[in-house]
């Protein structure tokens, strides 16, 4: 029989205050709550290519859904329950407190799974995880906003923001160059981002078909497009998302350019499991990609170890 | 989740039918277990046979060439073929005939009976195999979670990291420390490190870890004084790690 | 009317195994009936030469997935009576255990998965599981229970890890021990519907006098090692097991077959039974009166009996063993040695039959001669004259042809041969 | 903090009756090595007479106590298309006996990045807020290198810590938990000659360290030797094994897997803890590895160990109980890695002119 008197009674960790205990392990235990997904509904799901849908979320709770807030570039960590979780950036509007937007390639073991459940069905998110892109502090310039291939999902965000406070920013050009024409994303969107926004939109493909040709559409590769634009190196800002080795090609050009690599802000990918810098898989040098990114700017950047 | 059942068979060749008999172990669950299968075909349990299975599990290695044949048919009929446990995977324990002459090893025991016999092959020298699931015998839990993997159409993947590391979780005192050779680390995890915890050594049947690092693990025996004989004989046992060199230096 | 018929089953299911049986009748007359065994052979005797002594058991469990520890313990006894090795207390109690847990989960398996599905009528368990789900129930429970013996004890249940020469590597903990004895306290209900559901089956009438071989040891009910003895009252040393089984081929079968005083004889549960009855625990001698099973009983059938009888038996001997392991010190668990040059059989009862390894080394402890007999290789014979017997029987009595099929089938079942184990 | 002095009769009476009423481990021998000597594991312990105070080390830390090797964050119900998450985290109280200074340094570190850091690990500070730490020194072995790391000492982190004065402990009582068990029995203040004992304890532990590691400016080393040779040729030895993060007070990198339970009703999310030297640590969706050589994932370890990552500070995690040397069974060990990194950097310092070329 246990001696009642040596009998360690147990505690419950969302009790602040317990007098007995040794060390101070009270701080920060609001934020408890990380592992319990939100759960999402499946509004809409639009096929874009044959490795990209578009898939509509909404929080199905109406209080996780008045609190839940992002800020352009960050991401989440989206489970289907029984496959697992994976990053994935938000897409859509950071002022749409009603629906949430991801884009999503078919890539391996989870997102494949997701491609086969259909609309109405539940997944759960959890977030928002990350660094943004700093849109307060671009206010005021011209934007240059650079996507390569599936580049373009994280760029969404900051762009409906620019679009939303058109008025705060001066020029923006968004280059956006693919592989075929074909894999070019939200296109029903161009015409209002042009005429509406007045973004200027440049496209380019690697190989072009002969439809792609009778448009007179640009093949070659996105540092390309860089003739057909003017940038004042004094007053603009870049945003860049791609496969590194665009980052390598497309920062090095600005940075000849003379913007200043501050002012240059890449988002970066790598494998995560926790979203919240404690399982150490996407490490870059010492710098946690969930934490302090994904959104660098290209100084960080070409600081940290092996990010490109 | 509702699922169709995986139209599944199972197939011994040369062995000792030890992995299929763990299809029927880890009581508590099997029950779910069958519900997921709709078994087309296994004689050591079933007297109906039907060939309109989608999945195949071998058991065992090929030594006759009917064996040759019958697994050819299976082939042609199964969408995934199945090396099921390490005579299937490897060759296993069976590949240790292959260093005698045949003619004199059936002398041996059969006199002057004719005997059919070949070198022991594994599944793959044979035909394509599409999944393997390592172990003498195989893990049942590991068989579940492949199969829950396979009718959820979910990824179906092994431990890519060596037994160590399940060896270390189990608070083992390791093997190299009692003076023994230990094959987990080179050889693919997954077994919980069954050997080690019950201190005798791993013997490889799971076969190489990926990207094993051989020459030092060949200098760690070396530099603690080890048999090489011994090791040779560990590493030959289930004939899943290529032959090292013989020298004694 | 005179019939003719000929009955030729390939691959006969549910059992372990390649082997077929044909059957043919001319005339209304039997003319051929043969028990063909057609496994491919592994040839582990060869295999064995050149490994050393230490890592033999470990080969020798890969002869048979249901039988492995038995496999192992011959292996081990062998190789310790040739280097005259004395294991600690400990060691032999634990061996013990691991025995009855693999001999409760053969026996189980075979009553439940193999054998109950032809009296039900079914061609496998898995419509049992819909129609007499408590009977599954009481088999797998009894089958688990089997299992977590031998895991506890040896580390996993088919292919034993920690039973090595000179004693047992790992003890079994003693908080799974204590578990296990609540395990075995819990099967008891289980164990008394299996008993009830048997005795609501008709076992077939057929008997055939032939010889029955056991281990025998005098006092305990004989597991490991002993004296080789046989009901026509042919009594060996252990070492002598070749004057026990006198091995011969047949054309038909890659498995071998045996003979002693008569034609053919058998090993296994009844057989056991048949030498040991008098030395079963009370429990199981009680399930066998309430049966009508006493020695000499000669109905193959009976075997299956016999089997229940020993699962009865094991769980209360098993009981006592942990009791005693609990009680002990269980830090001797291993005697140390060198290897060197021996020769010497060791026979343990397997769940189907005397086993016997017969093991012989050189200097450096390197096996330069393997011989393994299986129980079923000692069974061969024997079902083959019951094939003859039992079909004559049938035609006889005018049965259907697939009622002798049937019957034919069943008789091959009861003796629960384990087919890729004699082919090794 | 209060301190007291109890004599050991009396604190073997005081664990006796801990032991004896709550779940509890310590160290005890499992096992003699090859060469004779006693090999130490934190296992369970039903009575004093299990623990052997006079322990070396253990081959393992006791993390896993805090951060269990595998263990379940969640696990979702399905009904029909919808599902539900539980989510458990609750842990029962229990007590650990006989934690070096570096141990109980290393769950400080662990407090760092798991509670005090963005997102607090629940999982884990249940663990830590029902584990009572009873810590005691020793004198280090041949290859501790722990003063090196400041870690020889610990003020904070335990419910209680013991320093061995000879006939009596010197009692560090952290936690109101400890002093209360302790008022059942016979406690005194400590006197002058105690607390001289008690320097002079320290100043022996102090001195009697053989092994020093020289880990000035290491992470700013580590920073600008990111591609040196070294890394190569360590590399080149390392099995791959994972066995150092294992054994490790403070590493606790993990990987988490979701599987669905065999009748399909359920599925659990697995947190199991891996190790950055397992060759699939960085392989992302289309198998590429970020970290394809040996060399580079050995380095990653003694890059987090040694010069830290943001979450913690980018101090340095390693607490210098050599576990990891120890178990490593091709000889790594952070003395030797480090000290070659250093020759490395210092031979070419002092060539300021013409470096001589790398053989
Ligand atoms: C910040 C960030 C933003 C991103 N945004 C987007 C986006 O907007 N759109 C988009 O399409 N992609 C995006 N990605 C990429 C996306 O996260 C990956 O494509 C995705 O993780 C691939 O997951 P998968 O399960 O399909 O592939 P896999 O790599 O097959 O699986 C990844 C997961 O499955 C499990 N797993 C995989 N392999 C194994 C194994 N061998 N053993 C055990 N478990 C395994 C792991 O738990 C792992 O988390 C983003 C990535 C990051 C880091
Ligand atoms: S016993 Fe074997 S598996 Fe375990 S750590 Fe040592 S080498 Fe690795
Ligand atoms: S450093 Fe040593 S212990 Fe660590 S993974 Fe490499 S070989 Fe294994
Ligand atoms: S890295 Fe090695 S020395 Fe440092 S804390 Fe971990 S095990 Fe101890």
């Amino acid at each position: 029989m246990p001696d009642m008197r040596f009998v360690i009674p147990r505690q419950d960790i969302n009790r602040e205050n317990f007098a007995s205990s040794a060390p101070d392990f009270n701080r920060r235990s609001e934020m408890m709550n990380t592992d319990r997904g939100f759960k999402c509904r499946i509004t809409n799901i639009v096929r874009l290519t044959e490795h990209e849908k578009l898939f509509q979320l909404r929080i199905v709770d109406p209080l996780e859904r008045a609190i839940f807030r992002f800020k352009p570039g960050q991401f989440l960590m989206l489970e289907l329950p029984g496959y697992g979780d994976v990053p994935i950036s938000i897409s859509s509007s950071s002022t749409n407190h009603e629906f949430l937007e991801l884009c999503i390639r078919k890539a391996g073991h989870v997102t494949s799974a997701l491609f086969t459940v259909e609309e109405g069905a539940y997944v759960a998110i959890r977030g928002p995880f990350g660094s943004s892109f700093p849109m307060d502090e671009m206010a005021g310039h011209n934007i240059l906003l650079i996507a390569g291939g599936l580049g373009i999902a994280p760029l969404r965000a900051p762009l409906f923001w620019i679009n939303e406070h058109r008025d705060r920013f001066l020029d923006i050009n968004l280059l956006y160059g693919v592989k075929e024409p074909s894999q070019l994303l939200f296109t029903w969107q161009f015409e209002e981002w042009e005429m509406i926004n007045h973004i200027r939109l440049h496209t380019i493909v690697e190989h072009g078909d002969a439809e792609w040709r009778g448009k007179r559409g640009k093949t070659g590769m996105i540092t390309n497009l860089f003739n057909d634009i003017s940038v004042d190196v004094k007053k603009s800002y870049a945003i860049v998302c791609g496969p590194p080795i665009m980052f390598k090609f497309v920062c090095g050009y600005l940075d000849k350019l003379g913007i200043p690599m501050n002012r240059m802000f890449v988002s970066l990918e790598r494998r995560m499991h926790c979203g919240m810098g404690k399982c150490c898989r996407c490490m870059v040098g010492s710098t946690f990609t969930c934490i302090d990114g994904p959104v660098f700017d290209y100084w960080s950047v070409m600081n940290l170890k092996e990010a490109i | 989740m509702n699922i169709a059942k995986l139209k599944i068979a199972s197939f011994d060749f040369t062995c000792c039918e030890g992995c299929q008999l763990q299809l029927a172990n880890r009581e508590s669950t099997l029950s779910d277990f069958l519900e997921l299968l709709d078994i087309r075909n296994f004689r050591e349990i079933l007297s109906e046979k039907h060939d309109d299975y989608d999945i195949a599990l071998i058991e065992g290695s090929i030594s006759r060439q009917d064996e040759v044949e019958r697994l050819l048919k299976i082939r042609e009929q199964a969408k995934v073929l199945v090396a099921f446990g390490t005579c299937a995977c490897f060759g296993g324990i069976n590949s240790l005939k292959n260093r005698f002459r045949m003619d004199e090893t059936v002398r041996e025991i059969y006199g002057d009976m004719a005997i059919e016999t070949l070198p022991v092959k594994k599944i793959s020298d044979v035909v394509k195999v599409d999944l393997s699931i390592p172990g003498c015998p195989v893990a049942k839990e590991e068989v579940e979670r492949i199969i829950v993997s396979l009718a959820t159409s979910s990824l179906v993947t092994l431990p890519k990291y060596p037994v160590c590391v399940e060896c270390k979780q189990q608070l083992n005192t390791c093997l190299f420390d009692l003076g023994e050779i230990c094959l987990g680390p080179i050889t693919r995890a997954g077994c919980n490190a069954v050997c080690p915890t019950g201190k005798t050594a791993c013997l490889g049947c799971r076969g190489p870890a990926e990207e094993l690092n051989m020459p030092a693990f060949l200098e760690l025996v070396r530099e603690r004084k080890l048999s090489h004989s011994d090791l040779q004989e560990k590493l030959a046992f289930y004939n899943a790690f290529e032959p090292v060199a013989t020298d004694e230096t | 009317m005179k019939r003719d018929f000929a009955l030729d089953i390939r691959h006969l299911t549910r059992v372990e195994g390649h082997a077929n049986i044909q059957i043919t009748v001319r005339d209304g007359q039997l003319v051929d009936a043969r028990w063909a065994i057609v496994e491919t052979p592994r040839f582990f005797e060869v295999m064995l030469k050149g490994m050393s002594a230490e890592r033999v058991p470990f080969l020798t469990s890969r002869i048979c997935g249901i039988c492995s520890i038995s496999h192992s313990l011959a292996s081990i006894r062998a190789v310790e009576r040739a280097m005259v090795i004395v294991p600690p207390v400990v060691a032999e109690k634990t061996r013990l255990l691991a025995m009855h847990g693999e001999t409760l989960q053969s026996h189980a398996l075979h009553l439940f998965f193999l054998v109950a599905p032809d009296f039900a009528g079914t061609s496998s368990v898995l419509p049992l599981m819909q129609s007499h789900p408590d009977l599954v129930r009481a088999g797998l429970q009894l089958k688990e229970l089997g299992n977590e013996i031998s895991t506890i004890t040896t580390g996993r249940c088919t292919h034993p890890v920690s039973l090595v020469v000179g004693g047992i590597s790992k003890a079994p903990d003693k908080q799974r021990l204590f578990h296990l004895r609540t395990m075995i306290q819990e099967s008891k209900p289980a164990l008394e519907a299996a008993c009830t559901f048997f005795q609501s089956l008709i076992i077939p009438d057929f008997s055939r006098e032939t010889e029955f071989i056991s281990l025998s040891n005098g006092s305990t009910y004989p597991a490991i090692g002993g004296q080789l003895l046989s009901t026509d009252g042919v009594i060996r040393n252990e070492n002598d097991y070749l004057l026990m089984t006198n091995e011969y081929t047949r054309d038909f079968s890659t498995s071998k077959f045996t003979r002693l005083s008569r034609e053919s004889s058998v090993a296994g549960a009844l057989a056991r039974f048949n030498n040991n009855a008098h030395l079963l625990r009370p429990g199981a001698r009680e399930v066998a009166t309430s049966f009508g099973l006493q020695p000499i009983c000669h109905n193959p059938f009976m075997n299956n009996i016999a089997q229940l009888v020993e699962c009865v038996h094991i769980i209360e001997d098993a009981e006592e063993l942990i009791n005693s392991l609990l009680n002990m010190e269980l830090s001797e668990i291993k005697t140390a040695y060198t290897p060197k040059a021996g020769a010497a059989t060791g026979a343990v009862e397997a769940p189907r039959g005397i086993l016997y390894h017969h093991i012989e080394t050189d200097d450096e402890g390197k096996v330069v001669k393997a011989d393994c007999i299986i129980p079923t290789t000692q069974n061969n014979g024997n079902i083959h004259d019951d094939l003859r017997a039992i079909a004559a029987q049938g035609l006889e009595e005018g049965k259907e042809d697939q009622e002798i099929k049937k019957l034919c089938e069943m008789v091959v079942r009861s003796y629960d041969p384990c087919i890729s184990c004699s082919v090794h | 903090m209060i301190y007291k002095v109890i004599s050991k009769g009396e604190f073997r009476r005081f664990v006796d009756a801990l032991v004896k009423s709550n779940n509890s481990l310590g160290p005890r021998q499992v096992d003699t090595d090859s060469q004779g000597n006693p090999v130490y594991q934190f296992k369970p312990v039903q009575s004093v007479e299990e623990i052997a105070f006079d322990y070396t080390a253990t081959t393992s830390s006791a993390k896993h106590l805090f951060l269990p090797f595998r263990e379940e964050l969640s696990r979702f119900s399905f009904h029909g298309d919808d599902w539900e998450q539980q989510i458990n985290y609750e842990a029962d109280p229990v007590v650990l006996v006989g934690l070096r200074p570096c141990d109980i340094s290393a769950l400080n570190i662990l407090d760092d990045v798991l509670l005090n850091s963005h997102f607090p690990s629940p999982y884990y500070l249940a663990k830590r807020k029902n584990t009572f730490v009873i810590g005691m020194d020793h004198l280090p072995l041949p290859d501790c290198f722990c003063k090196s790391m400041n870690h020889h000492t610990v003020t904070i982190g335990f419910n209680l810590f013991c320093s061995d004065i000879g006939d009596n402990y010197y009692l560090s009582i952290n936690s109101s938990k400890a002093f209360n068990f302790l008022k059942e029995f016979e406690i005194r203040d400590p006197s002058h000659d105690d607390n001289c004992l008690l320097v002079e304890r320290r100043k022996l532990i102090q001195n009697s360290f053989q092994t020093e590691i020289d880990v000035t400016a290491l992470p700013s080393i580590l920073d600008i030797e990111f591609d040196s040779p070294v890394w190569e040729k360590w590399g080149q030895k390392c099995l791959n094994c994972g066995t150092c993060a294992m054994v490790c007070p403070s590493c606790y990198c993990y990987s988490l897997t979701e599987s669905c339970e065999t009748n399909r009703k359920g599925a659990r999310r697995e947190k199991s803890l891996y190790s950055c030297n397992l060759v699939d640590f960085a392989v992302v969706a289309g198998g590429h590895n970020f970290r394809p050589k040996n060399g580079d994932r050995l380095k990653y370890r003694y890059y987090h160990q040694h010069r830290g990552f943001a979450e913690n500070g980018n101090q340095q995690i390693c607490v210098g109980c050599n576990r990891c040397g120890r178990a490593c069974l091709s000889g790594i060990n952070p003395k030797d890695v480090i000290n070659d990194l250093r020759m490395e950097k210092e031979s070419c310092l002092i060539c300021v002119s013409s470096s001589p070329a790398r053989i």
